[in-house]
């Protein structure tokens, strides 16, 4: 009987994984006939995206509410709402492939089938239930990520960024694999119910001493993956090195993923943990927000100021750890939907920029762009104004929401610092927008000339701006959606 | 007898990641990196876990390790020239291991006496592919299903990267 | 009489320690990669030390060697396009991108 | 006739306005500038409607509205709106500036003209919006709204230094407003009632149901007067004003001083005052004295500039020191007359723009010593700016004058050498601007290019021509304007005067009896107290 | 005609909008009919009001028209409201009536300049807010006219704007006068603060009802004798006395009539009018009292011995016009307020007099304005020579003419008051009057000195259109002194009609001795002015004593007395130039642009090179990578071993 319920819950999965098999299967027929191949595949990947899209609704609906004890996944909708915005990631990123990996010379079916692989990588790291399934689904999405990058075989800043990531990536799964040694260790089993069981019970003090390492090192792996201070040194390098596209998908849905992860061990369905995540996250906290912003100040290329700019948001996002009321999860979701709506927009606005060869982005490029390309410049304007968080955008909402939230439980100081540290950012922001707006065409080095939008890319970039709008001017409709969805939980 | 043992394999894994980490020849490096996985499945036999020790050999030590000395022979790179910035590099390296090690020794000696008494005594005797397998499959069986989706990827990435022209 | 796992557990600690320095003193790809091998084989160790005659630890093991050898896979595969491009395989070399 | 959602209509009808120019294509700059124009005259004439149907005497908040579909239930955000005696005549202030800004840079705007329109009008919905906003939030998402296109006004058009003007004039607005969004969302939840509405909040806080602790008190008053002090621009905050008014275009200036400024000294009546009466007392003589001192700091550093744009950019230093100090002076009259001067200020400053405005773009500089004997080649272009120039200096019988005698006359009780003080600033605004006007109008034609400049022409007119006439009723008769505003002044000063913090009206202990009636010819028993309102 | 009083001010107005809007366009003629028949109508009204006033029984004697609220806030109620008493109306005449008279000559004297109608539009501006001033109901409106005449002294001296001398003059005299503005404000304020308005009559009506609330402040500065004492500096400031005349000889570079009008017979006694019209509340302070009287004799001295040296004829009689205000003040800081206002009276005319001759002379001359390049004008202006010679016996004190009685009346009630200090240096005061007065018409009109070549045959006598206001000023300067006859002679009708309006000053009780002593007093006085006309001839008409000789013999007075005392320099290098150095150097360039922007600038630059710092840390190299994030998960474990 349970294992009805369990293809059930994992319906939106094993059509993506199911999907990216048939791709693999395709892909080597349709290597004659270039043009129509080339079409078929990212069709159909959209399809399969917005099938899983429709399922996870329809399965949602009338699942039993108990998630399965025994069994290592939950759809539970705390993990519905993130699977659905990495769904929405995945799709955007589909839209926008085809033009861009064409002009780059590195169109393959592959990477379809790759896309599909990592969001159900990506879909079990946020639901599971269990240590080794969190693993797993970790891997999947930290090799596939791998692949991604070094992909541009020729590009030499490509491979390097792939190989610095590969490498420290697997010392961060190291970590991570060693701390759930340590809480297998402490309760004997994997399981997130037993975990959660001996956290509540605080019974044997030395059992609870090895489970605090192993969380810790649990939360090494994950911050790893967010790039919060300590281990963001690889953010800068591959978000500059990386194809801008892939480095659009790889500055969102991972960290979705990620953060759908780490709120389940810190802060999820049990009382508040008596050992001081709250105060080490804090200084996280406080140090990826200070040293992203400062750090970005002084950036000339944008790709790497956006780099440094998503690790302060990662520094905004860890305060919704400490949340333990009801809307944590509301105000998680909202923050990681405006967070990725943006960043999505930006970066693939900027690998439309950056013209063939993928080449990096300066201040001084974008000089003048107003005149050129007043529509992009607009767009990208929009999404600037949304990270810094200028009302009517969706990224006041969600500042707003989260730092009302964080306020509610007494966090005074953090909000106060975050706050400021966005006054800064308006700085590092708006110089681009200077650069565009402000400043003349450069006549001498005639800009590269910029080719009219492909349809794939103005979709998916539309979808992002309509998103952020949304999200500014009539948020009730999210937090509807988004409570609406957690209160099927409670 | 058997602490006897233990102490003799532990002490040959542990010279044999020593030796790794200062030999010039990457080749003696991988070939050290081989003795210690051996004398690693040979503690896992010793805590009744047959089964690991076996995939050990196989997988880790067969596979793995033999994959790395072809491509280590494939490149056939000049040898490690020493490390570029020696002085530096190797305090810090040696300061960080250290204090790891000490933390973690610390976390282990803290829980001993829970560790010690809190398991329940093995039941059953060796571990054998029966019990793993039924576990696989009952248990674990999303986890499972993953890395079969994983080796997919790898195989896949592998061909996508390294192939000459595709 | 057996041997009380705390032992098992500090080798493995030692190991993953060892694993670590490595990673940071050798300049040569490959093996850095080998060193993050065995930091994996550590945690393996702690596994099997932990399971003590249950299942649990064995399965683990073996769904951590998949893993291991599917990342061995790629890593290769990576190094391989690195040494082609640049036909080095000093750490020191790959230094484009800084700042 | 009583329009439904006049206000949100007046707000939001600017901005509908704005996106159609945008999506009208560029070329037909004519079509767009005088569309917008008239767009602008129609908000005008719907504001005076606005006035027209404000009953007298107008005590609490008169015309209320509460937009339904804009509303975000979940975090108690409510899309309302209302009138009274303050905001009334700012709106009428923001509706009256802005076609006279628009219709000033017809001719001096000629690069990405659709934009610049399309800038002015959400400029100009903005501005509404914050003052008609009763919602803490909604007052914050327009207050903030207000900052991008001015920024982008002066960036773009703006002069020389302009980035750096515009970079500074955002991030020191920003740094001060994200304080005070933090001191909001702490008040939201200080105050328990779920909602940011500020009625509720007030009475909230008023009711005693929330109290706030004194030093809680103390801090938001802190949070939000900083927001507001950086706006005003109040004395160690001003540096920004002088930048952003020397590089921003002629009609950015006219709204920057017209009417940005205001937002600041709008948001202490609005906001500090009422919510934090006991903070407010506290604070009220430190402020009052960086008032002082801003309002002779800036006189004195407006003698030295050799820049005409900068040196009225000092003078709105000057001038929006004594609103200030009007306001901390807790009496009616300086409520009062500080309300009254922000209206002064941005006819007199807005027209002191127009008219540097108009000089340059005949000469295209704004350094004086460039200039002198104009007043023989443009005769009634120097009658027009002295007379300017005098309602700014406060000539009784121009605006200037009611404005700055009734807060003096409001602070003068509270602290009568402080005042003494702020008189000289009744001096030195003198003597910078008629020195300001000698060295341009007076004097020989020195240089030949000043000989053959053109004089006024019929637009010019036109923009210049209400601004004086208003600076002249609002001088003589300024009875219909005080009388809107007694009671929204009213009721500010009650929860301060009500916890016996401040002495009752600054009114005298001695009340002179009727005097004898005069024998023939019709007269007025001149002094005996007068009810209000009479007429 | 009593209710339509308040119409006076409304003509001149009204001839300002009409000349001012289209006056450009209008014919010369039509410009001059309106500006002068506008100030006709007024003059005539206030004669028939005047007749009106005569009427009202003593005790009620005056009217009052309020016209409508024009502040209104809290219990503040400012009024716009004309009222007239007798006080008013005696100032309303002389404003009207002088008015119209130079109105009349100036159609002469500007006849032909470009800015033709832009000069009786500002005449009638100032008109309007002179009347204004006199017939405000209470302080406010006051101000109100009080800066109107300010604002118009600053467009008519500054009329002929090329002129950078006549600009600045015009912005020196428009500043100085706001100064006192600003002392006068903070009165009107502690006037508010005590009782509760700011209307004349309620005021007074205040004082007189409850004299135990408000005590006469003998011996310490209450507040009453403080807000007398602002109200005092308010009128300096307007009627250029001792510390803020400075601007009253640089007014000289308007065109004459101005000088006339505006800095001889009414804008000047502003301050006076003022001082006489809160007499209630000056009476309560002594001290204030005392202050007035000694500034104004320390003036009048202190001027009358700069005019003796002066070279530029206007420039002599402007010395002189300070000098006679300080008799004024003199004589009102002692209690004789009537006294005051009959020197007010007849020196309006003498001295409007005397300005229109210099103007005519100066008109004949084309300009000249030295009164050494000047010599035997006697013949070719007789009437000009005639009048000023008038003009000169009246001003000197010589008995008969209205300058005797009014200043023999002053030094009379010096005398009688006990300040026998101030009678004496008022006698000083009136021998170097006659003596400067004499200098001017013998250096003009008389015969040059052998050597020095005379312009005289080029001049030639002014129009008709200028003479005729001239014979008439002249019948006045004579005729006016009747109106105020000392009680040897006859009845003085001008104390009668006064008196009502009047506080009458506890202390200045009535002449300590009999007639005698008046008469013997009143000799002395006129002796001492036919002494000063005396030594003028000896100096510039016989030629006995040469006055360069003296100048030789007393090198450093002389050079003093040239210079103006320095006063002009002393003001420069004392308030102003250090107040441009501080506002330029310390505050503007200093704190503006190095303290709070170097704050400003300097944070962003200590974020920017925080960034670099941080950016500095990403070395590019895969290990140094790997080590911080080793490093971080140990902090991590350290942290929980810790904590």
């Amino acid at each position: 009987m349970n294992d009805s319920i369990l293809y059930w819950a994992l319906l939106p999965e094993i059509l993506a994984g199911a999907g990216g098999i048939f791709i693999v299967l395709l892909t080597p027929f349709l290597r004659g006939s270039r043009d129509r191949g080339s079409r078929l595949i990212p069709g159909l990947t959209l399809l399969i995206l917005l099938g899983a899209m429709v399922a996870l609704f329809t399965v949602a609906r009338d699942l039993p509410q108990s998630p399965m004890k025994e069994l290592s996944f939950s759809g539970d909708t705390f993990s519905l709402s993130f699977r659905f915005l990495l769904l929405l990631i995945c799709a955007v990123i589909s839209l926008a492939a085809r033009p861009f990996l064409e002009r780059e010379e590195i169109f393959r079916g592959e990477f379809y089938a790759l896309l599909l692989f990592i969001y159900l990588g990506m879909a079990l790291l946020s639901g599971s239930q269990d240590l080794l399934s969190t693993f797993v689904g970790l891997e999947v999405l930290s090799i596939g990520c791998y692949i991604l990058l070094g992909l541009k075989r020729s590009d030499l800043r490509a491979n390097e960024a792939a190989w610095k990531y590969f490498l420290l990536g697997s010392i961060s799964s190291a970590f991570f694999l060693y701390g759930i040694a340590m809480v297998f260790g402490a309760t004997g089993s994997t399981r997130y119910a037993d975990l959660f069981a001996l956290m509540g019970s605080h019974s044997d003090k030395q059992a609870t001493l090895l489970l605090n390492c192993g969380l810790a090192l649990i939360f090494v792996g994950l911050a790893f993956k967010l790039a919060l201070v300590p281990f963001h040194s690889w953010a800068a390098d591959v978000y500059e090195g990386a194809p801008s596209l892939i480095v659009a998908f790889f500055s969102t849905a991972p960290k979705v993923a990620a953060m759908a992860a780490l709120m389940r061990f810190f802060n999820f369905h049990f009382p508040r943990m008596h050992y001081s995540a709250g105060h080490f996250a804090g200084w996280i906290a406080v140090a990826s927000m200070t040293l992203g912003n400062l750090a970005a100040i002084s950036q000339q290329n944008v790709k790497r100021m956006l780099a440094y700019s998503s690790i302060a948001h990662a520094g905004y996002m860890i305060l919704a750890i400490f949340i333990d009321n009801e809307t944590a999860d509301t105000t998680l979701f909202i923050y990681l939907l405006a967070y990725s709506m943006m960043n999505l927009g930006a970066f693939l606005i900027l690998s439309l920029l950056s013209g063939k060869g993928d080449l990096c982005v300066s201040l001084h490029d974008l000089s003048g762009l107003a005149e050129r390309r007043p529509g992009l410049a607009a767009l990208l304007s929009l999404f600037l104004l949304s990270l810094t968080g200028i009302p009517l955008t969706g990224g006041f909402t969600a500042k707003f929401y989260l730092f009302g939230s964080a306020l509610k439980n007494g966090l005074v100081g953090l909000v106060i610092i975050a706050v400021l540290n966005s006054a800064v950012s308006a700085y590092y922001y708006l110089r681009p927008v200077v650069h565009m707006y402000m400043k003349p065409l450069p006549e001498s080095p005639s800009p590269a000339e910029v080719p009219p939008v492909p349809i794939g890319f103005a979709l998916a970039i539309g979808t992002a701006a309509l998103a952020i709008l949304w999200l500014g001017i009539l948020p009730s409709f999210w937090l509807e959606f988004a409570e609406k969805v957690n209160l099927a939980l409670k | 007898m058997e602490f006897i043992l233990f102490l003799i394999f532990s002490f040959i894994c542990i010279a044999a990641v020593l030796n790794m980490l200062f030999q010039k020849e990457s080749v003696y490096c991988a070939l050290s990196l081989v003795v210690c996985m051996a004398s690693l499945a040979c503690l896992y036999l010793l805590l009744q876990a047959p089964f690991a020790a076996a995939i050990q050999i196989i997988i880790y030590a067969g596979a793995v390790m033999v994959l790395f000395l072809f491509v280590i022979m494939l490149l056939d790179p000049r040898s490690d020239s020493g490390s570029g910035r020696p002085r530096r590099m190797l305090f810090l390296a040696t300061v960080l291991g250290i204090s790891l090690f000490a933390a973690l020794a610390v976390f282990l000696s803290r829980s001993q006496s829970f560790l010690n008494s809190g398991h329940p005594k093995p039941a059953a005797g060796q571990i054998g592919a029966v019990e793993v397998g039924l576990a696989l499959f009952h248990r674990y069986l999303i986890p499972l299903e993953a890395v079969g989706i994983l080796i997919l990827m790898a195989t896949l990435g592998a061909v996508l990267l390294a192939k000459k022209k595709i | 009489m057996t041997v009380p796992i705390i032992y098992y557990l500090g080798l493995s600690a030692l190991l993953f320690a060892l694993g670590s320095v490595g990673l940071l003193l050798k300049r040569n790809l490959l093996v850095q990669f080998m060193c993050v091998e065995l930091m994996l084989n550590a945690a393996n160790l702690a596994f099997v030390a932990f399971s003590q005659g249950r299942a649990d630890g064995s399965v683990i093991v073996f769904i951590v060697m998949a893993v291991a050898a599917a990342e061995a896979g790629v890593g290769l595969a990576l190094v391989v396009v690195l040494f082609r491009n640049r036909n080095s395989l000093d750490s020191e070399d790959f230094r484009l991108m800084k700042g | 006739m009583k329009i439904p959602y006049l206000l949100a209509l007046l707000t939001y009808l600017p901005a509908a306005g704005g996106i159609l120019v945008l999506l009208v294509n560029g070329a037909q700059e004519k079509v767009i500038r005088w569309f917008a124009f008239l767009l602008s005259a129609a908000v005008f004439v719907l504001s005076l409607l606005l006035v027209a149907s404000y009953p007298l005497p107008a005590a609490g908040y008169v015309l209320e509205e509460t937009l339904g579909w804009l509303q975000v239930p979940q975090l108690g955000i409510t899309h309302h709106m209302g009138v009274d005696g303050v905001n009334l005549f700012l709106v009428l202030l923001t509706t009256f500036l802005t076609p006279i800004a628009i219709l000033s840079s017809f001719t001096a705007v000629h690069r990405k003209v659709q934009s610049y329109y399309a800038l002015l009008l959400f400029l100009e919905t903005g501005m509404l919006g914050v003052f008609l906003a009763l919602d803490l939030v909604l007052f914050y998402l327009f207050w903030e709204v207000t900052l991008v296109p001015m920024y982008l006004l002066i960036g773009i058009w703006g002069g020389e230094r302009r980035i750096y003007a515009a970079v500074k004039f955002i991030l020191y607005t920003m740094v001060g407003s994200l304080l005070m969004l933090v001191a909001i969302l702490y008040l939201h939840l200080q105050t328990g009632t779920g909602s940011f509405d500020l009625l509720r909040i007030a009475g909230q806080l008023s009711s005693g149901a929330a109290a706030l602790t004194r030093t809680q008190e103390l801090w938001l008053f802190l949070a939000f007067f900083v927001a507001f002090a950086i706006k005003v621009p109040l004395f160690p905050f001003h540096t920004w004003l002088p930048d952003a008014h020397v590089e921003a275009p002629t009609a950015g200036s006219i709204l920057l001083a017209g009417v940005l400024l205001k937002m600041g000294a709008y948001g202490i009546l609005r906001f500090c005052l009422p919510l934090f009466p006991h903070a407010s007392t506290a604070f009220a003589p430190l402020i009052s004295l960086l008032a002082v001192i801003g309002i002779i700091y800036g006189a004195l550093v407006a003698l030295v500039q050799t820049d005409m744009k900068k040196l009225i950019a000092y003078s709105s230093v000057s001038h929006l020191g004594f609103v200030v100090l009007g306001i901390f002076s807790f009496s009616l009259q300086g409520l009062q007359g500080a309300s009254y001067q922000m209206l002064n200020h941005g006819i007199s400053t807005g027209a002191l723009f127009l008219i540097v405005g108009i000089l340059y773009e005949r000469r295209h500089t704004r350094r004086i010593e460039e200039f002198g004997g104009i007043a023989r080649s443009m005769p009634h272009y120097a009658a027009a700016t002295l007379i300017i120039a005098l309602s700014s200096i406060g000539l009784p019988g121009l605006n200037g004058f009611v404005g700055e005698f009734l807060i003096l006359l409001g602070s003068f009780a509270k602290n009568s050498a402080l005042t003494a003080v702020a008189v000289t600033g009744v001096f030195f605004s003198a003597a910078y601007l008629l020195w300001m006007y000698q060295r341009v109008y007076f004097g020989p034609l020195t240089r030949d290019e000043n000989r053959q400049l053109a004089d006024l022409d019929r637009r010019e007119w036109a923009c210049l021509i209400p601004l004086i006439l208003m600076a002249v009723w609002m001088g003589i008769y300024s009875q219909p304007f005080l009388q809107r505003m007694e009671g929204a002044s009213r009721n500010i000063l009650h929860p301060i005067q009500s916890n016996q913090l401040v002495a009752r009206e600054a009114s005298p202990d001695f009340r002179p009896a009727a005097s004898p009636k005069p024998a023939a010819g019709e007269s007025r028993i001149a002094p005996e107290p007068r009810s209000f309102p009479h007429e | 005609m009593s209710d339509w009083f308040w119409i006076i001010p409304f003509f001149p107005l009204a001839g300002f909008l009409v000349l001012g809007l289209v006056g450009r366009r209008l014919p010369v003629a039509a410009v001059s009919l309106t500006a002068c028949g506008s100030v006709a109508l007024s003059f005539v009204t206030a004669l028939f009001s005047w007749q009106a006033l005569l009427r009202q029984p003593d005790e009620a004697r005056f009217f009052s028209q309020r016209l409508f609220t024009w502040i209104a806030a809290g219990n503040f109620q400012a009024d716009f409201s004309f009222g007239l008493n007798p006080l008013s109306m005696v100032m309303v005449l002389v404003i009207t009536g002088v008015g119209l008279l130079i109105h009349i000559y100036s159609t002469g004297y500007m006849h032909g300049d470009p800015g033709y109608p832009r000069f009786f539009a500002y005449l009638n501006l100032f008109l309007f807010a002179m009347l204004t001033l006199v017939m405000a109901e209470n302080y406010l409106l006051l101000f109100v006219g009080w800066e109107g005449v300010g604002l118009c002294s600053y467009l008519l001296i500054g009329f002929w704007f090329e002129k950078p001398a006549a600009a600045s003059a015009g912005k020196k005299a428009f500043l100085v006068n706001r100064i006192g503005d600003a002392a006068f404000l903070l009165g009107l304020f502690l006037l508010f603060y005590q009782f509760g308005t700011l209307d004349f009559r309620g005021i007074e009506h205040a004082l007189h009802s409850e004299p135990l609330h408000f005590p006469v402040e003998t011996g310490q500065i209450g507040t009453l004798t403080l807000t007398a004492l602002l109200l005092f500096v308010g009128a300096v400031g307007k009627s250029a006395q001792i510390p803020l005349y400075v601007w009253l000889p640089d007014a000289m570079e308007g065109p004459t009539p101005v000088s006339a009008l505006i800095h001889a017979a009414t804008m000047v006694t502003a301050g006076i009018y003022l001082v006489v019209r809160s007499s209630a509340l000056f009476t309560r302070a002594p001290l204030a009292m005392e202050t007035v009287a000694v500034v104004g004799m320390l003036t009048a001295v202190f001027a009358a011995t700069i005019g003796l040296v002066q070279r530029d004829i206007k420039r002599v009689l402007a010395y002189s016009t300070v000098s006679q205000l300080g008799y004024m003040f003199a004589a009102v800081g002692v209690g004789a307020f009537v006294g005051g206002m009959f020197h007010l009276v007849t020196h309006a005319f003498f001295k409007a007099l005397l300005f229109l001759g210099a103007g005519s002379v100066i008109h004949g001359l084309h300009g000249e304005q030295d009164l050494f390049h000047m010599g035997n004008l006697r013949k070719q202006m007789p009437r000009t020579f005639a009048v000023m010679l008038v003009g000169m016996l009246a001003i000197a004190g010589v008995p008969g003419l209205s300058g005797f009685f009014s200043k023999d009346e002053i030094l009379w009630k010096l005398f009688s008051s006990g300040h026998t200090w101030l009678w004496i240096a008022g006698l000083a005061g009136a021998a170097m009057t006659a003596f400067y007065t004499a200098r001017l018409i013998l250096l003009a009109f008389g015969s040059r000195p052998h050597g020095e070549e005379a312009h005289g045959h080029a001049a030639h006598e002014s129009p008709a259109v200028m003479v005729v206001p001239l014979v008439i000023l002249a019948l006045l300067s004579i005729a006016a002194g009747w109106i105020g006859l000392p009680a040897w002679l006859g009845t003085n009708h001008l104390e009668e009609f006064l008196s009502p309006a009047l506080a009458v000053h506890a202390e200045g009780a009535h002449g300590a001795g009999s007639h005698s002593t008046e008469i013997a007093a009143a000799a002395l006085s006129s002796g001492i002015a036919l002494l000063g006309i005396g030594a003028a001839l000896l100096f510039y008409f016989y030629r006995r004593l040469d006055p360069d000789a003296l100048a030789g013999r007393f090198p450093f007075l002389y050079r003093l007395l040239r210079n103006k005392y320095w006063v002009d320099e002393l003001y420069r290098g004392v308030f102003v130039q250090p107040c441009l150095w501080i506002s330029r150097r310390v505050f503007w360039l200093y704190w503006d642009q190095e303290v709070i922007d170097g704050l400003v600038n300097g944070t962003g630059r200590i974020l920017a090179g925080a960034g670099n710092i941080l950016r500095r840390l990403q070395s590019g190299s895969v290990r140094d990578y790997a080590a911080w994030l080793c490093a971080g998960a140990l902090t991590v474990l350290l942290y929980l071993l810790i904590v």
